[in-house]
């Protein structure tokens, strides 16, 4: 089965109380240097069949209709590559 | 015959009961709609209640947009049935574009529930033509997603028409943009506003206040009168 | 791996068991041997190891708790006691009220948010599971030091998770508690308490019988959550191959609970169960085991059929998981259908996973294969009771000795003044809006009065105006000053505040924190505890109808201070005579009912200015309380009084403060030459305004009924003082010192967020 | 300036209402073949000098000890690439 990652961030012009209560505390933690943080959703969707265009042509409408509002969010459709693990 | 108002319930719905008990206390008749259905059931006008439907997962009513009893209620509006939207109501009115803009969390992250101070901007909305223009009246507020936001084109147009119907008074309690509490469509007949009049019906309840039976009594009128 | 069935184990009798590592004690071990003629499997093992935890047998604990039942005072009332979900009692017109409050300490602190969540959804499913509507939460907290670093990650985190929880079931949040002391610190308490109506004839009891009845578990999947403990058996011992780490956290989803409820309350209205019983602690293995044993017959369940959240669990883990969401359900095989057709109407999941049998034994089977043959009562009731030795700590007479009297009081009436500034702005003091309002009190549109009020009201009949009120109160200072008395006054305070708001007290809840058993000065102090509740409860006449224990809070050998918190439940006709606490109308006469005595010992004054404990606690008089509450009722009944405010923790000018702000009035006092038959207090006003003696409260007189009022209290006995009266915008206490209500405000309400936002 | 993202996610073990009840509306809108859905948090920092392995060391211990709640949740850090644009 493949993974296709979607991520949802707000659009820049609107405010992220969210990402901007991280970054302020921050320096409190004693961690400098972060200019700006954002917070938003990462959704892993797990495709059954082949990850082709036409299916990435639909995740891309489902995020477009439902995992995001475009009204003040914008959006990425990726197929999944792995990433440096963390804990 | 009296008017018959559609309460909806979705899952997860809050305030359903208590909007019902409203609608009978304004002295209508209450007529609970499900989700799953898209008859309406003849009723006159919809009430969308407060709470947590689909549990607030995704973005607050994102999910009960979809549900097949929207689909007629999307519809009706649009031929001018009235329909109120009350906190998660509003929140699915958004997502549904029956109304503009959208509901962020608060700009202080947290729940807040407290007695609000509002303007009523605009009476002579189909829920609101019991108030005056500017009257001031409190009611309870609850939510964690009520902040308010649009872009400035939407703002400017919403201001020159007249459609913001509710701003907050004495402290905006979630950052909602220019204190946008609640607004209208063009119109008059959809109105959606975080702030809960049906729990503001009855002297003893709540805040003890009763200045949010005027919502139920106005859309009687409306109705009687239609 | 071989799976270990009941044949299995038959055959290998000498097989090695990790029962240590399961937290069973040798003798507890071979005592299962005994009841089984066998060595258990590793499915019956886990089932024991749980089910005879201390926090699921209460081992340590049942041979005190006894005494609520022995001594239980004659109750009408009382419609279902100790041992179900939760005790239920009546308070009329055909109405039952079930209630309970519930800890869980241990994982908030872990994880606060989730800890707290699923705190509240565990209490919430107590209540469902007895038949009733939940109409209300409160939930009773203590951190450590508001000040320290850990508070900050602690409190927002349990505050968010209890609303975030409660909020979205639709409960409103109609009281509870915030205390901090150091003695917390690194073991918060997180007490959650729910109140359910229903009819009488609705009351449902966790039973399952009638053979051939179809046993449903309902609500979410089961995954690997909370089996902790248990996991060793399934990774370790019988399959090293297996996912080593489960996660010890469970993660709450209220919105399945909202579904749940909605869905039973709808079966429970066709009535369509014979049984039912929620699943908290130790998940399958109590509802079975408990459902099983209280029934008539057996029960044979197939543990294939429970839906899973994760295809690789053992059935030693599917027995033990806690996953939260879940109810159990015995019901009738031509009643099934409509049952499963409401779980469709409400998107919950629903699954038939076996049934009642004629025998006596529970069986469970995973793959055709049996792997559980036990009497279930061996397993839900017959756990051991440990009499644990319990001794007066040898500090204690020290710490009484050091007496709070001792302490240097005020040179003036500027010192006096600063004192009161200190007392209203220290955390225990200060309005916990901060905290309160990130919870919903509106919803369901029954709320008569919630926070910052005395108790908690909620209607419960819309056409008669009928009502329940609730308080919790608990005092960890007084009660390590002198257990038995500490107990006793938390009763005494809870009763006293449901009283005030002008509700008849009627039952009891209590939640019993403390350290470790094994300590035994900590058994001493429960011991103790429990005797002062029961005793208290009795001759309150106010039975205990159920609660819950929690021990072992401490960080490494120190205990938290001992802390009973008592629920008091209370009843009254008309919601519309409730008496709330503000001092709103200016004119009224503000009287003081009870006696002050010198009573410093643990008081917040000593808290506060000198960070001292020490002496003894207030003393505790019953009778004056039954008084107290009984000429309060009856003010508010009879329209006597417009405020009333019960005293406690900051004695006098705490709860004028309080009551001044809410009305946003203020008070003008009179310190009074003499006042009731053992007034000592009398022209002394360090004493008046800062002692916390019990059986106390002020009250907003109209003056009109100044005479009527006060011919009451004469012709009963109850010493009433006129203090003061409402008047102003400042508290001015004539020839000592005037504070603007202002700045009492901002002082009161500013505090928390200080510290914690 | 360089971004950093922070992705977030539920243990595999943990309960997810949240993707849970994303994936049960899929085929209501009439999007099937999505097997499962996580729904996790996206933090995008953007970071004042150079992203070298010091900077990423001390951004990995931020996500350890703040922005994940390693309780429940784990982490992956990564100097971000561009992906597929969305709307
Ligand atoms: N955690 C909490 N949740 C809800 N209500 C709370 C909480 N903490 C305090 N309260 C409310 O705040 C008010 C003041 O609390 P407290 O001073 O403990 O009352 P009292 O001393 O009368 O028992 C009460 O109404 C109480 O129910
Ligand atoms: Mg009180």
């Amino acid at each position: 089965m493949a993974r296709v990652v979607v991520d949802v961030m707000l659009k820049p012009e609107i405010l992220d109380p969210q990402g901007q209560a991280v970054q302020r505390a921050l320096p409190r933690l004693g961690f400098e240097g972060i200019a700006d943080v954002r917070q938003g959703k990462r959704f892993e969707l797990e495709v059954e069949g082949p990850v082709d265009d036409a299916a990435l042509a639909r995740i891309h409408e489902m995020a477009e209709t439902f995992l995001a509002n475009t009204v003040i969010e914008d959006f990425t459709v990726r197929v999944d590559e792995p990433a440096e693990a963390g804990s | 015959m009296t008017a018959r108002i559609g309460v909806i319930t979705f899952p997860g719905t809050l305030d359903d009961r208590d909007t019902q008990r409203a609608v009978r206390v304004a002295g209508a008749e209450a007529v609970p709609l499900w989700h799953r259905d898209k008859d309406l059931k003849q009723v006159d006008a919809v009430v969308l209640p407060g709470g947590f439907s689909y549990g607030d997962y995704l973005r607050a009513g994102a999910i009960s947009r979809f549900s097949p009893v929207m689909e007629t209620v999307i519809e009706q509006a649009k031929a001018g049935m009235p329909v109120l939207g009350i906190c998660n109501g509003f929140q699915v009115l958004t997502e549904t574009h029956l109304l503009p803009g959208a509901m962020l969390r608060n700009n202080h992250l947290h729940f807040i529930c407290r007695d609000q101070k509002l303007r009523v901007e605009n009476a002579e909305t189909s829920w609101t033509v019991d108030y005056t223009s500017g009257q001031e009246i409190s009611i309870p507020l609850k939510n964690i997603d009520g902040r308010y936001v649009a872009d400035d084109r939407t703002f400017d147009m919403l201001e020159a028409e007249g459609r913001v119907a509710f701003r907050y008074l004495d402290g905006n309690p979630n950052g909602s943009l220019r204190d946008i509490a609640g607004i209208t469509n063009e119109a008059g007949n959809v109105v959606g506003l975080m702030p809960h009049p049906e729990h503001a019906v009855e002297p003893l309840i709540g805040t003890g206040r009763t200045d949010g039976l005027g919502f139920f009594t106005s859309i009687l009128k409306k109705l009687v009168n239609a | 791996m071989t799976l270990d069935t009941v044949k299995h184990a038959t055959e290998t009798p000498d097989a090695d068991q990790p029962w240590a590592e399961l937290g069973l004690k040798q003798d507890e071990y071979a005592r299962i041997r005994e009841i089984l003629g066998r060595r258990p499997t590793g499915a019956e093992l886990a089932m024991y190891s749980v089910m005879w935890s201390e926090h699921c047998s209460y081992k340590s604990s049942k041979v005190h708790l006894k005494q609520f039942g022995e001594k239980a005072p004659e109750n009408d009332a009382m419609l279902v006691g100790i041992g179900e979900n939760a005790g239920v009692v009546d308070v009329g017109q055909g109405y039952a009220v079930t209630f309970k409050v519930e800890s869980h300490n241990h994982p908030s602190y872990i994880e606060p948010y989730q800890g707290a969540a699923t705190g509240v959804g565990g209490i919430v499913r107590d209540i469902l599971a007895m038949g009733a509507r939940p109409v209300a939460v409160v939930d009773p907290l203590r951190f450590g030091a508001a000040d320290h670093p850990d508070t900050k990650r602690v409190l927002p985190g349990v505050v968010a998770g209890i609303g975030g929880y409660g909020n979205c079931l639709g409960l409103p949040n109609i009281g509870g508690e915030v205390v901090f002391d150091a003695c917390y610190q690194g073991n918060p308490l997180v007490n959650a308490g729910c109140i359910g109506v229903m009819k009488h004839e609705d009351i449902h009891l966790a039973k399952a019988s009638g053979t051939g009845n179809k046993v449903i578990l309902y609500g979410a999947r089961t995954g690997g959550d909370g089996i902790g403990g248990v996991s060793v058996l399934a990774s370790e011992t019988f399959d090293s191959t297996g996912p080593a780490k489960r996660p010890a956290v469970q993660v709450g989803d209220p919105f399945q609970e909202k579904l749940l409820i909605e869905c039973t309350l709808e079966i429970f209205k066709e009535k369509l169960v014979a049984g039912i019983q929620d699943l908290g602690g130790a998940g399958l293995s109590c509802a079975t085991s408990e459902l099983a044993s209280a029934g008539s017959g057996g029960m044979r369940v197939e543990l294939d059929s429970v839906p899973l959240r994760d295809a690789t669990l053992s059935p030693e883990e599917i027995l033990m998981s806690e996953s939260q969401e879940r109810m159990c359900a015995i019901v009738e095989p031509d009643k099934v259908d409509r049952f499963l057709a409401i779980c469709e109407k409400w998107d919950v999941i629903a699954t038939v996973i076996g049934e009642v049998t004629e025998g006596e034994r529970l069986e469970i089977f995973w793959h055709g294969e049996q792997i559980v043959d036990v009497p279930p009562r061996s397993v839900a009731h017959e756990g051991p009771t440990y009499h644990r030795p319990y001794a007066r700590p040898e500090w204690q007479d020290a710490l009484q000795a050091d007496d709070a009297s001792k302490l240097p009081r005020p040179a003036d009436a500027d010192e006096l003044r600063a004192q009161v500034l200190k007392l209203v702005a220290h955390p225990n003091q200060a309005s916990k809006a901060w905290i309160t309002d990130q919870y919903d009190r509106f919803v369901q549109g029954n709320t008569v009065l919630a926070q910052p009020e005395d108790s908690g009201m909620v209607r419960i009949d819309e056409d008669t105006n009928l009502g329940v009120a609730m308080a919790t109160d608990g005092n960890g200072r007084y009660t390590k000053l002198d257990p038995y008395t500490g107990a006793q006054l938390a009763l005494a305070e809870a009763y006293r505040n449901v009283a005030a708001s002008g509700a008849k007290p009627l039952a009891v809840s209590d939640c019993l924190n403390f350290g470790s058993p094994e300590d035994p000065g900590v058994m001493w102090q429960f011991a103790e505890a429990t005797r002062g509740l029961a005793d208290a409860c009795q001759t309150l006449g106010t039975p205990v109808t159920g609660g819950n224990v929690s021990l072992y809070n401490q960080t490494g050998e120190v205990a938290i201070h001992p802390t009973p918190v008592v629920a008091v439940l209370g009843v009254i006709d008309d919601v519309n005579r409730r008496t709330p606490i503000a001092f709103a109308d200016e004119g009224h006469l503000i009287y003081l009912l009870g006696d002050t005595r010198e009573e410093l010992g643990g008081s917040a004054w000593s808290q506060v200015v000198h960070e001292h404990l020490g002496g003894l606690p207030p003393k505790v008089d019953l009778a004056r309380e039954e008084l107290l509450a009984e000429i309060l009722i009856s003010a508010s009944r009879d329209g006597m009084i417009d405020a009333a405010h019960d005293l406690s923790d900051g004695g006098l000018i705490q709860a004028l403060v309080e009551s001044c702000l809410r009305g946003g009035k203020g008070a003008r006092l009179v310190i009074p030459e003499t006042a009731g038959d053992s007034d000592s207090a009398a022209g002394d006003p360090f004493l008046l305004l800062f002692s916390e003696s019990a059986g106390r409260a002020i009250v907003a007189v109209p003056r009109s009924e100044e005479l009527r009022f006060t011919d009451m209290c004469g012709a009963r006995g109850l010493p009433a003082t006129r203090i003061g009266v409402v008047d102003g915008e400042e508290i001015d206490v004539q020839g000592q010192f005037s504070i603007p209500l202002s700045e009492l405000k901002e002082l009161h309400e500013g505090t928390i967020p200080g510290l914690i936002a």
